[in-house]
């Protein structure tokens, strides 16, 4: 008599009882939040989200949107469980070592809420394949830790008319953001972010991280997804900046609107569906790092 | 309390993020006082002028275009290509005026006032 | 082959090699960090935790806390796992429903890091048996929803002579600090809130709260745990406010040194080793509230 | 940008938390301008004295207590009571100058300055 079983039973949403009993309960601490009441829990349960990475951002983010009861979630992440990652992969377990990153977390979003919808899938996002990965998704979220990944989710992002919700970490610093979405009130990641500065690409195998810096910046992605699919997002574009053992610990900037210079969603654009024409491999990697300074 | 501030001078506060610190001494923060006004470009003809307190007509309340000069004239140890391009920074550095990104403020012309905090920072890959 | 099995047969911590080389892989991204190291890791990996409330704030601060390496971790709740709070205590599951919430925990954990040792208590804390229950713990983790337990804690960690990490959550808002320690250079608990304000005393059950509210808050908590245990905490003492929806989501606020009034550490002091004495049931409990305004 | 601040008032931004907005008109965030300069109590009987702007030799620098006087005036709308005590604030409320405890900053005794940042908070429970 599992949760699904009973799912199949009673049959998705029928208007006069649109959530299940169990879901009522399961759900009833988050729905008498202002803002939030059954249609909120409804807009939750009816939307596909598509995460990119499971590895340190990914966890909380999967954790809090499966927790939240988000309906549908595909995951994305090509690689598996190492044991180097749990410090900060707090979704995987020891047991898991070597399985698909992707596939494990799914399994543990099931075991904790068995009335959402976890997609996994281990093939890795390409410019060639991206726009079709992500095509049914309404929210793209980007945990992943590379620059070529980020400039490629965005543009798809761009591509597909829906918001971005985009977040990275290293060492003891964070940062994450809503960019990019159907009103064009919001910039994207490249009006922001035009050029990448060489050195600022460091990536945790080289520099490491701390597990709660991946966990904040995380938890507070999965809050922006929420409040996106609610519709109570942040009326003015935000870009949070996390900085362990700083005074502020979180920095909260107002970003600026679109820039119409874009190459990829300003009126002159460049950058069209054939994401395979965009050159990301040059874009990302000819840049020369200082020596002296990293940068 | 940060000392030495005259009637005649604005006190900003300068922090830096995401490894632009090490082209300033390594410092992440730093104060920095500025005279309220500044000889406007074409009352001087010294392409370095040494902004004076004074209140000619032919000076400007201080604005971003003459704090970054005065940057990288007193506190910036590194090379100067790292971190500027022509008046302004170089793309890809994030400008912040009081937690808000400069193009909200009018970037190079903005005013600044006393005691307005001005962030430098790069973004970040990892995750 | 399990872990523990492993560790059973090289013995713990020999002089030459004092983490196993499994340990080694399994840290390794977070020793690379500044100011943490060899020497960090077995500072955690000696460390013994107390960590009450396994809810909504305890779930992500026992998960990075097991993730980080910290060697032994007493674990308090007397209550059981709840399908209504699955969608903020993300560390539990469907399956476990009815278990007693410190046990179930605990499996995640080990499950998490095998190499790390959780101990679950399922009896209440009272002021009859904190002292004696809190006594080996060199922090104390407050991650309770009550302001009698909130109070009964701080004033246990004054007279152990041990830092608590206090956090709280409800609605769209959180906040934690650390408050008293060895030097006496912080403020305890009761220092700041010297008082309870009627209606501010709302519980998750009744106001509702959102689960990554709980999350970035337990995060945080967690984050201050270890630099605590590192030994580089913030050098002032910082008080986070957090309120999901606002600018900025987090204010930190700088604290104020121990009042010469406070009942519990101060010079003139009252309260003394017995807790039963202090009478928190009339101290929490006889508070008027106003109808009209909920204070 | 904030409109109608005079050269002889200082701009003061005033914020609530955990429930205290409720007895000011349900608004979290509020901008009040005050008077730089208030009159001593010795040179004033009066015990609601109305400030002035002008620097007379009896007069002090605006101060905390000043603000709080002011707004349990202008704009706090609920019973007095639940926010104030004395010249004071109710214990249990947490207040902060510019995100510092104000028993750091001086409490009733500090000088306000143009831009300062108030903010008054209750403590919470859940968790
Ligand atoms: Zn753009
Ligand atoms: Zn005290």
């Amino acid at each position: 008599m599992s949760a699904q079983n009973d799912n199949a039973e009673a049959g998705p949403s029928s208007p006069h009882r649109p959530l299940k009993l169990e879901e009522y309960e399961r759900y009833g601490r988050q729905m008498i939040l202002p803002g939030w009441g059954l249609p909120g829990q409804l807009k939750l349960k009816a939307a596909r989200i598509a995460v990119v990475g499971a590895g340190g951002l990914g966890c909380p983010v999967l954790q809090y949107l499966a927790g939240a009861g988000v309906g549908t979630i595909d995951i994305f992440d090509h690689d598996t469980v190492s044991a180097s990652n749990l410090h900060r992969q707090v979704l995987h377990t020891t047991e898991r070592v070597g399985m698909n990153k992707a596939e494990s977390a799914a399994a543990a979003m099931t075991a904790l809420n068995p009335f959402i919808t976890p997609h996994p899938h281990s093939e890795p996002i390409t410019p060639n394949n991206a726009l079709a990965l992500l095509r049914a998704a309404e929210i793209i979220v980007d945990c992943t830790d590379r620059p070529l990944t980020r400039y490629l989710l965005s543009d798809a992002s761009v591509r597909l008319g829906v918001p971005l919700v985009s977040g990275a970490a290293i060492s003891s610093a964070g940062q994450w953001a809503v960019y990019d979405d159907k009103g064009k009130r919001r910039a994207c990641y490249r009006c922001i972010w035009p050029q990448i500065i060489p050195g600022s690409s460091g990536r945790c195998e080289d520099v490491g991280v701390w597990g709660v810096v991946t966990g904040m910046a995380g938890t507070g992605m999965a809050g922006e997804v929420i409040k996106l699919i609610l519709g109570n997002e942040d009326q003015q574009p935000l870009l949070h900046l996390l900085h362990l053992g700083q005074n502020p610990l979180i920095r909260t900037i107002r970003l600026k609107p679109p820039s119409p210079k874009c190459i990829a969603c300003g009126p002159n654009a460049t950058i069209t569906d054939d994401l395979d024409a965009v050159g990301y491999e040059a874009f990302c990697g000819g840049v020369e790092v200082d020596e002296e300074t990293g940068m | 309390k940060a000392g030495g501030k005259g009637e005649d001078e604005l006190e900003i506060r300068i922090e830096f993020g995401g490894g632009l610190h090490l082209l300033f001494s390594q410092q992440p923060r730093h104060t920095v006082h500025l005279p309220r006004h500044t000889p406007s470009p074409a009352a001087s003809s010294d392409p370095s002028p040494e902004p004076t307190a004074s209140e000619a007509a032919d000076n400007h309340p201080a604005t971003m275009r003459d704090l970054i000069r005065h940057m990288k004239r007193t506190i910036l140890s590194e090379r100067e290509e790292m971190f500027g391009e022509g008046d302004g920074v170089r793309p890809g550095i994030l400008v912040l005026i009081n937690d808000a990104d400069w193009e909200l403020e009018g970037e190079l012309e903005y005013e600044l006032k006393d005691r307005d905090e001005v962030v430098f920072i790069s973004t970040l890959h990892g995750g």
